[in-house]
């Protein structure tokens, strides 16, 4: 409850800074304090200090999975302002409103990770929704920034119309839009109730872009101001991914033998989709967007598997996620050029910022030692725990094999390239050092997990 | 303690060398680091008997029942002290070839000694595949950063093929995980796993190709050649002398004793694909006209060797091939030097266009032949004594019934490895020396010296085996007793 | 009414908002027949807030809440959605989806 | 054949006619027009179903508000006309045939649901009147409806920042 | 060994045996290592002087031992594995201390020939030489004082890498190298055979020392089979080693080194290897018949496929390398039918007169600049006067004219094959053939170098000298051995007792039990063989006293090019297996094994190409493509999941 009401306040708080603040510095300052305030307000949520009284009977449920995830979003997007919020600044001339949509999307976080009402996971995922439109369309003048947007909404709108009769649906074969355990008289579920679970199943695919309800994001990815991308690629599909499992362990958990196999299937679909395709992007941007989808895959596992280890795999998986590929959007955004080339011997100019920047492809590619392996471990353990369909687990493997491929171009063309025409990439010394944190972080949680586990459970 | 110092000493000197800017200082702080590395695996092999001081369990990642627990045991102690003693002499052998920031490079190789040490040493399986791929991921650096003018595209494929094979091994890790007793990842654990027939069928797959892509094994070898040829030849001797060896010690450690059954069951398939692959690659050894990719494909038929004798589950082929994992490590990576010498001072590895080194090198030409016969197995060298113990093996094995066309075909590759080396050495040796050549000079003190170390080893072990095959004895016959058929059809 | 009427009438209503999605290449008429989409759902929710209200005395209102909240959302979105179609528009002079092509592969 | 019956079915009908004129209608115009009606529809059935509160409430916010800017929308772009030139036959024919599809599925899955025995009642009961929701939405629901704010504020600044000209 | 120190005072030489094999050794070293430091007269001495030294200590062990205490010590256990336990062993008994006196004797001889021989080498190559000769010594002396098969095979190897180093001793011809590694990888595929006989033995018996092997109850334990294979597979190990048919090509080219090595490793002592072994384990042969006759047949095969070919050599070397390959036929024919004393009693009379006969060609060779073709030849008896009576000495011991030692060693071999149960006669004839061919090329030989007029260049003619004494001195040693060499062995119908040789190896050698014949048959045949044998020298001497240079036509064409051998197995074997080889990797490697890796890469390339057309860029497709899905996937749970 802090996070959400905080992070609206901090929303409206940053609209009027717009109007009162004139130099960029300062509203950039604001929003990095308000962030910290938010992630601290949040982690003393965790230790029981709420500072609101309201009574959310059956609407929303703080529980310690969605306030540690939300702890971790929050850090994530502390990082993502450290590092990139000037860049932000850079897209238009609304930074301060930029800021505002980023807190009222957070609010949207806060509701999805803790729904207890699908009203309120409706809600959640609208508040999301909406403003990414606008963030994605935010590069006016950009025809491709503009066309991504129309995109994103149009689909956004579209798979929003499916969520809404699915939930009709489940509501009609229920009686209530609470997330309790559904109701089956007789055993097994009846056709209303699942029918409403598959249109739910598809709705929240396609806003964790998983095929074959992905279409949309490479595009808008690619479309989208890189800073943005960076945003959505991560906290917000992240956040996503928690209400989707909350949804499916809470209120579909007894019907598991109806989706288990479709979400097997979709996980294949995903991995094999976003990994092949991303082999032969020229575009490191447009590579990162199909990789975002073949990571999807990977945290699709969690959902497949439904167990305790799934939900901390999931914890550590956003994570790891969230760090590495802000750290790489961060350092693509500083470049030039995106392609491929644009890399070339980005050692020899920038050894640091290209160290870390291969820790984190490293850790995105599952290299041990990395918080990026040790997750798509516990996603393996917790599909192998099931003890059903192993061959999803031998293709997942065989996929990260693959992704090894697309990953390692970029750390070949970092340092065993040459570039002939080297441009200096302006990058200040706390970049360096952010950087430089990150990457320690990401070999920290890849050494010591329970560090982070821990948490959840104490 | 002794087994934790074995990883951290180059972990740390490693890392530390990342920030010595300074070749000069940089090459000897790596030659230092390693010989410290060297007197502590000396001490834990030789001088150490206390259990408590070899072995070390410490508490990492409680919520997966996995320690980082690693011990020195006879295994261990012997791939420890081929790890230990090969840096040394590598360093030393290239003290006068250049790279360029240096510091990386070494920081690079001490990072894959640590790597390999841990491999040797873990107890668990987390922690052996952390330190699986911790020893290959500076190795791909080394490699696609001071190699050959193919070696990006080269080492590539070398990284995702040993990549794809280990994850496949996790897959398989994990399975046993969740069928130990009380799931954990500690090998006693594993040891105990109650696996049926068919589960331990397709775990023994997974595992083995992620250890036949590494030995490797035909027809999981193409990687190697390319690889041999195209890395710094610092880094190849660490890949073909010791880093190979982690296959092998893969299957000695972590799928006969794990996998009893199916090893049992399909140890015959893999020693005929091992046998397949020693004449295949010695036929094609014989076509090389590149130093290196001939050494490479004699290494490929040699570790072949190996493949059959730890399928052969007796006591002399394990003892032969414990003592021949030190004697080939040992044994190429003077072959290695050599060709590194020659290539520095005459910038081909072409054989043709060597010839009639001999008369302007002496020395050198001397101490090559006689690693070359150690390559070859002649007696009063220490290989014949592993090849002895090994082709004995296979040839007395009770697990197979092909154990004489085992030993007869791999036989062969006896004699097809003395038509290549002696051709080798008649084309780069002998005959007289062309226009190339005719300026050579012969090898300076400290090679002189590295090289002569060598060749003392191979004729202590080659006169004296028994050194080695003391500190490996009680291990093998505690595996055997794992593996022990007999005893595994009683019980079920 | 059978509920099952009011089930098929809105799925009806619903498929037919996909075929417009499906068909047009105006981006404000496939917007509009995702809004007639919405509206079967609401549809769809009355009657079963009714079906449930038959049953259960206290039950029945969570639905008819429910629809007053999607209008809600509905309305927000559409400002949002005019707005981007409308700095479509200013940019390519056209509002045909067709022209989305820039992204692709 | 009561009057309800009646009404229902010709409201329906009306519904699905409008509906699909919506989506055959070259003008887009007509396309607004069509889908006022459709809602004119819809409203009609929720009061059939004593839902007068959201009847009103779909009239005035669709029909009312929405559908208006719609129409402003599109008469300041000019499409009036039919301007909106062929997409390709086959991909048209192919949409059609999905959606159709599509509803048969739907149509044969859920035609013997768990729900198909139950009815909903037509003009009874008081749920959908503007009392009792209203006490509902300020009470139980009142924590969405303020979550709500949030959206149509960022609706708000998000509207700001794309469609204000620079 | 500290306990061995002590010895030295203590008169025991059996228990300092090991320091026979040791002088070698050091000598290899000192040479060795000190070949740059050390003055050519420095490196002569120390190199004669240690097998000089080993010699003394041999003659001293044989006395040890014809005083009967023989002797096996243990000094460390080479290899020990579980249950196997291989210890570094000598055996010292009559067999072995035989041979130890054969191969340091002749060994030292032609180690003080070799002085004079080589010493226009550079000072280094000739310090390389000797240490090679040494080491040669060494391993030889190892092969014959192992107490097992893995000591034996130890040596083994040892001799033939030694024959390989000194066979490519002038490395700088490329031919010399070939020869060299033929001859390494020939014995090469004898080695192979052997160490499967050795692990057979291990899986059978578990032991591989001589004693344990035939002692009666470990004999027990092998099946007939067993032996028969162990026996066979040990043979053609001694095929490789002492040049018999299949495997004797590499012998003539070994020819290749330098003479006094020819003589000592390729005529003297290697490749009697064989012999010594097959003597060793004379009682697994006995057990099994086939193998004897397998070994007897192939024996005599090579015996007159070789004395055949040597019948039209002209490199003085190839024919005395023939000779030497059917001597040694001759030799197995022996073994074959159980006559391992006479065997071993020629390998020791043919060590005489071969070496003699070798050295005497080297001091020709020395003494015409290095001319090896004897068609250049002729008329050298009188510059070489030593040379020439040894050399025909040696000529007349090796055809068998009584009372030189070839022919009591040729006769009691002659008298085996005639007393051999199934084909006695068969085997006798084509012997006694065999030999006559041998007294008609050998005296071919004598005739064409020395008789008749001068043949070569003037600078050679006038060039002509006899040989240092360093040279001469050995070749006259040999020469009174040949002479008095077979008095060891005298039949016992000539002379009661007479067969010294028989009585001292009975405790190894159980005499062989054949079909006795009656004396006087024996006296037959013996007058038989060498009436016989005159004739041909008579025949030879009329044919070649002044020879004229003709060109071979018709069979002795043939005979000139070996039978073709050479060329059938280049034909048949080796460009084959080259050529398979290069299929492999021009093809199979490149395109098969490689090309499945990379396919597969290339085929994610092509799948990555394709899929991503999948992303159109147009809503419409996007939208159509995800409610296809949904279609599919309600068709699937609703209407075909059950």
């Amino acid at each position: 409850m802090n996070a959400l009401i905080i992070s609206a306040v901090l929303g409206v708080i940053m609209m009027f800074s717009g109007i009162l603040l004139k130099q960029k510095n300062a509203v950039r300052n604001i929003a990095t304090a308000g962030m910290g305030v938010l992630l601290v307000v949040n982690i003393l949520e965790m230790y029981g200090m709420s500072f609101f009284r309201i009574n959310t009977e059956g609407m929303m449920h703080f529980d310690r999975f969605s306030l540690l995830f939300n702890s971790i979003i929050f850090f994530s997007t502390f990082l993502y302002f450290i590092l990139s919020a000037r860049d932000i600044e850079k897209t238009g001339s609304y930074y301060a409103e930029y800021f505002a949509l980023i807190f009222f999307i957070l609010c949207g976080v806060v509701l999805a990770t803790s729904f207890e009402s699908l009203l309120i996971l409706f809600l959640g995922i609208e508040i999301i929704s909406i403003p990414l439109y606008i963030l994605t369309g935010s590069d006016k003048k950009n025809l491709k920034s503009n066309e991504a947007s129309l995109k994103y909404f149009l689909l956004g709108a579209f798979s929003t119309g499916l969520m809404l009769m699915g939930i009709a649906l489940v509501y009609g074969a229920t009686g209530t839009f609470s997330t309790g355990p559904v109701a089956m008289p007789d055993g097994k579920p009846g056709v209303l109730l699942i029918a409403g679970m598959m249109l739910l199943l598809f709705s929240m695919s396609f806003k964790v872009s998983a095929a074959p309800f992905h279409f949309w994001t490479p595009d808008v990815y690619d479309g989208a101001p890189t800073v943005f991308t960076s945003f959505m690629a991560t906290i917000i599909k992240a956040a996503v991914f928690i209400a989707f499992i909350r949804l499916f362990y809470e209120l579909f958990g007894s019907m598991q033998p109806q989706w288990q196999i479709w979400i097997a299937l979709i996980t294949a679909g995903t991995l094999f989709v976003g990994n092949i395709t991303a082999v032969f992007q020229q575009s490191v941007k447009r590579m990162l967007a199909y990789s975002s989808i073949a990571q999807a895959g990977f945290m699709l596992l969690s959902i497949f598997a439904m167990n305790a280890d799934a939900k901390e795999g999931l914890l550590l998986y956003a994570a790891a996620y969230c760090m590495a590929t802000i750290g790489i959007f961060a350092v693509l955004i500083k470049m030039s050029d995106y392609t491929f080339d644009g890399f070339n011997g980005l050692a020899k100019r920038q050894p640091l910022v290209a160290g870390t920047t291969a820790i984190f492809l490293l850790s995105l590619a599952g290299i041990p030692l990395t918080a990026g392996f040790i997750s798509k471990f516990y996603m393996l353990k917790a599909a192998l725990a099931t003890g059903r369909h192993l061959w999803l687990v031998i293709f997942a493997v065989l996929m990260a094999a693959v992704s090894v491929y697309y990953y390692f171009r970029v750390i070949q063309a970092m340092y065993f390239k040459e570039n002939h025409e080297p441009k200096v990439i302006p990058v200040s010394k706390t970049f360096k050092w952010i950087l430089a944190i990150l990457a320690a972080l990401i070999i920290l949680l890849g050494i010591f997990p329970d560090l982070l586990l821990n948490w959840f459970y104490f | 303690m002794i087994a934790v110092l074995l990883i951290l000493i180059p972990l740390l000197a490693g890392l530390a060398a990342f920030f010595v800017k300074n070749e000069r200082t940089v090459r000897s702080w790596a030659l230092f680091s390693s010989l410290i590395t060297l007197a502590v695996s000396l001490l834990g092999v030789a001088v150490v008997k206390d259990a408590k001081y070899l072995a070390f369990q410490g508490e990492w990642m409680g919520s997966l029942n996995s320690s980082f627990s690693v011990k020195l045991d006879g295994l261990g102690q012997i791939l420890c002290l081929l790890n230990a003693v090969a840096f040394p002499v590598i360093f030393l052998a290239t003290w006068r070839s250049q790279y360029k920031n240096a510091h990386n490079f070494f920081a690079l190789m001490l990072l894959t000694q640590a790597g390999m040490m841990g491999v040797f040493l873990a107890m668990d399986a987390l922690l052996f595949y952390f330190f699986w791929e911790l020893a290959l991921i500076p190795a791909y650096f080394l490699c696609s950063q001071w190699g050959g003018p193919k070696r990006i595209q080269v080492t590539f494929k070398f990284f995702v093929y040993t990549f794809l094979g280990s994850l496949l091994m996790l897959v398989g890790l994990l399975y046993i995980y969740f069928h130990t007793k009380d799931r954990s990842f500690d090998i006693s654990s594993f040891y105990t796993a109650t696996l049926t027939d068919k589960e331990q069928t397709w775990l023994f797959w997974l595992l083995f190709i992620a250890f036949a892509v590494k030995m490797p094994i035909f027809p999981f070898h193409t990687w190697q050649p390319d690889t041999y040829e195209q890395a710094p030849t610092a880094t190849t001797m660490v890949l073909s002398g010791v880093m190979v060896k982690m296959g092998v010690f893969g299957l000695l450690r972590w799928l006969l004793p794990v996998l009893p059954l199916a090893s049992y069951s399909w140890g015959d398939v893999v020693s005929s694909m091992a046998v397949a692959g020693m004449i295949y690659a010695s036929l094609i050894a014989i076509k090389q006209d590149d130093l290196k990719r001939l050494v490479a494909y004699s290494s490929i038929a040699h570790i072949g060797l190996m493949c059959v004798a730890v399928f052969s589950e007796n006591k002399s082929g394990m003892q032969g091939v414990m003592i021949q994992m030190f004697n080939h490590g040992i044994n190429i990576i003077g072959l290695w030097i050599v060709v590194e010498l020659i290539e520095r001072q005459f910038g081909t590895r072409k054989i043709s266009e060597l010839g009639g080194l001999a008369q302007k090198a002496p020395a050198m030409a001397i101490l090559f032949v006689v690693i070359a016969l150690a390559n070859i197995a002649l007696p009063l060298t220490n290989a014949f004594v592993g090849e002895f113990l090994m082709f004995n093996g296979v040839f007395g094995s009770v697990v197979t019934k092909y154990n004489i066309w085992f030993t007869v075909l791999a036989g062969l590759s006896i004699i097809f490895a003395a038509v290549y080396t002696l051709n080798m050495i008649r084309k780069v040796f002998y005959g007289d020396s062309n226009t190339l050549t005719s300026a050579a000079q012969d090898i300076t003190m400290n090679e002189k010296l590295v090289l002569g170390i060598i060749v003392v080893i191979i004729f202590w072990l080659g006169v004296y085996p028994q050194s080695l095959l003391g500190i490996t004895n009680e291990f093998t016959d505690t595996i055997l007793k794992k593996i022990d058929v007999t005893i595994l059809f009683k019980k079920n | 009414m059978p509920i099952n009427y009011y089930i098929f009438l809105s799925i009806a209503l619903f498929c037919i908002g996909i075929v417009g999605v499906l068909t047009r290449r105006n981006a404000i008429i496939i917007f509009m027949c995702i809004e007639l989409m919405l509206n079967a759902v609401n549809l769809l929710l009355v009657a079963f807030s009714k079906m449930h209200h038959a049953t259960n005395a206290t039950a029945g209102t969570d639905g008819q809440i429910f629809v007053f909240f999607i209008m809600v959302v509905a309305a927000a979105e559409v400002s949002v959605g005019l707005a981007i179609i409308v700095m479509m528009y200013r940019n390519i002079h056209s509002v045909d989806v067709n022209f989305l092509n820039r992204l692709k592969h | 054949m009561n009057v309800t019956q009646i009404l229902f079915w010709f409201l329906s009908v009306l519904a699905l006619f409008s509906a699909l004129m919506v989506v055959t209608s070259k003008n887009p115009v007509h396309s607004v027009l069509w889908l006022i009606a459709a809602f004119f529809a819809i409203s009609g059935h929720y009061i059939l179903l004593n839902a007068q509160f959201l009847a009103i409430v779909n009239i005035i916010v669709y029909a009312g508000a929405i559908m208006v800017l719609f129409l402003f929308v599109i008469m300041l772009m000019n499409l009036n006309k039919s301007t909106e030139p062929q997409k390709n036959k086959w991909l048209r024919l192919a949409g059609a045939v999905a959606g159709g599809c599509l509803l048969l599925v739907f149509v044969a899955a859920l035609k013997d649901s768990e729900v198909n025995m139950r009815s909903a009642e037509v003009n009874t009961g008081d749920i959908g009147l503007i009392k009792n929701l209203g006490k509902e939405l300020f009470s139980t629901y009142v924590v969405p409806f303020e979550i709500s704010s949030i959206l149509f504020l960022s609706a708000m600044v998000g509207a700001v920042v794309i469609g204000k000209k620079e | 060994m500290g306990r061995f120190g002590g010895a030295l005072i203590m008169q025991n030489a059996l228990q300092i045996a090991w320091l026979i094999p040791l002088f070698p050794l050091l000598g290899f070293l000192i040479n060795g290592l000190g070949r740059k430091q050390l003055s050519k007269p420095m490196i002569g001495v120390i190199g004669s002087g240690v097998i000089l030294a080993s010699f003394v200590m041999s003659i001293w062990v044989f006395m040890q031992v014809k005083g009967g205490n023989t002797h096996v010590a243990e000094y460390f256990d080479f290899i020990k594995v579980g249950t196997l336990k291989i210890p570094f062993a000598f055996q010292l008994d009559q067999l072995s201390s035989l041979f130890l006196l054969i191969i340091t004797g002749v060994g030292f001889l032609i180690h003080v020939y070799s002085v004079a021989y080589m010493h226009e080498e550079k000072t280094e190559h000739y310090g390389r030489y000797f240490s090679y000769l040494n080491l040669f010594v060494f391993s030889m002396l190892l092969l014959v004082m192992g107490a097992n098969y893995v000591i034996l095979f130890i040596g083994w190897e040892g001799v033939g890498l030694c024959s390989y180093l000194l066979i490519g001793y002038w490395f700088k011809n490329n031919e010399y190298n070939k020869a060299a590694n033929k001859a390494f990888i020939m014995n090469r595929i004898g080695d192979l055979a052997f160490l499967i006989a050795i692990f057979w033995l291990i899986a059978k018996v578990g032991s591989v020392s001589f004693d344990t092997v035939f002692s009666t109850e470990s004999i027990g334990k092998l099946s007939a089979t067993d032996i028969t294979v162990i026996t066979i597979l040990l043979f053609i190990g001694a095929t490789g080693k002492s040049a018999q048919i299949p495997l004797y090509t590499w012998l003539p080219d070994a020819m290749a080194g330098p003479t006094p090595v020819s003589a000592l490793i390729h005529a003297a002592t290697m490749v009697t290897a064989g012999i010594y072994m097959i003597a060793r384990s004379n009682i697994l042969y006995s057990m099994s018949h086939v193998t004897m006759n397998i070994v007897a047949i192939v024996g005599l095969a090579t015996a007159l496929l070789a004395a055949t070919i040597a019948l039209k050599q002209n490199d003085i070397k190839k024919v005395l390398a023939y000779s030497t390959v059917s001597q040694l036929g001759f030799m197995f024919l022996a073994l074959g039918t159980g006559a391992y004393v006479a065997a071993v009693f020629h390998v020791m009379t043919h060590a005489f007169f071969k070496a003699l006969l070798f050295l005497g060609s080297g001091s020709v060779i020395h003494a015409m600049g290095g001319e090896q073709d004897i068609r250049n030849m002729g008329g050298l008896s009188k510059k070489l006067k030593t040379t020439y009576w040894t050399f025909l000495i040696g000529c007349i011991a090796i055809a068998g004219i009584p009372p030189l030692s070839g022919f009591f060693s040729k006769d009691a071999i002659l008298l085996s094959a005639f007393e051999h149960k199934e084909i006695g006669i068969v085997l006798y004839g084509i012997a006694l053939f065999t030999a006559l061919l041998t007294a008609f090329y050998m005296f071919r030989l004598l005739f064409i170098t020395f008789s008749g007029k001068f043949r070569g260049t003037h600078d050679q003619e006038h060039h002509l000298h006899e040989s240092p004494p360093a040279m001469t001195i050995p070749l006259i040693i040999l020469a009174a051995l040949s002479i008095v060499g077979g008095f060891v062995g005298v039949p016992e119908v000539l002379m009661h007792g007479g067969d010294r040789i028989g009585e001292f190896l009975s405790p190894v050698i159980k005499p062989h039990e054949g079909a006795h014949v009656s004396h006087s048959t024996e006296y037959a045949l013996m007058a038989l063989s060498t009436g016989l044998v005159l004739v041909m020298i008579i025949a030879a001497w009329f044919k070649f006293r002044n020879y004229q240079r003709t060109d071979a036509t018709g069979l002795g064409k043939v005979l000139e090019n070996k039978w073709y051998v050479d060329e059938f197995y280049e034909k048949s074997i080796v460009s084959p297996l080259n050529k398979f080889a290069g299929i492999l990797n021009s093809l199979i490697e490149k395109y098969v094994i490689d090309g499945v890796v990379n396919g597969v890469g290339r085929a994610v390339n092509y799948g990555s190409r394709q899929l991503r057309l999948l992303q159109s860029g147009q809503v419409g497709s996007y939208v159509l493509l995800m409610v296809l899905s949904i279609l599919v996937v309600f068709v699937l749970q609703f209407f075909l999941r059950k």
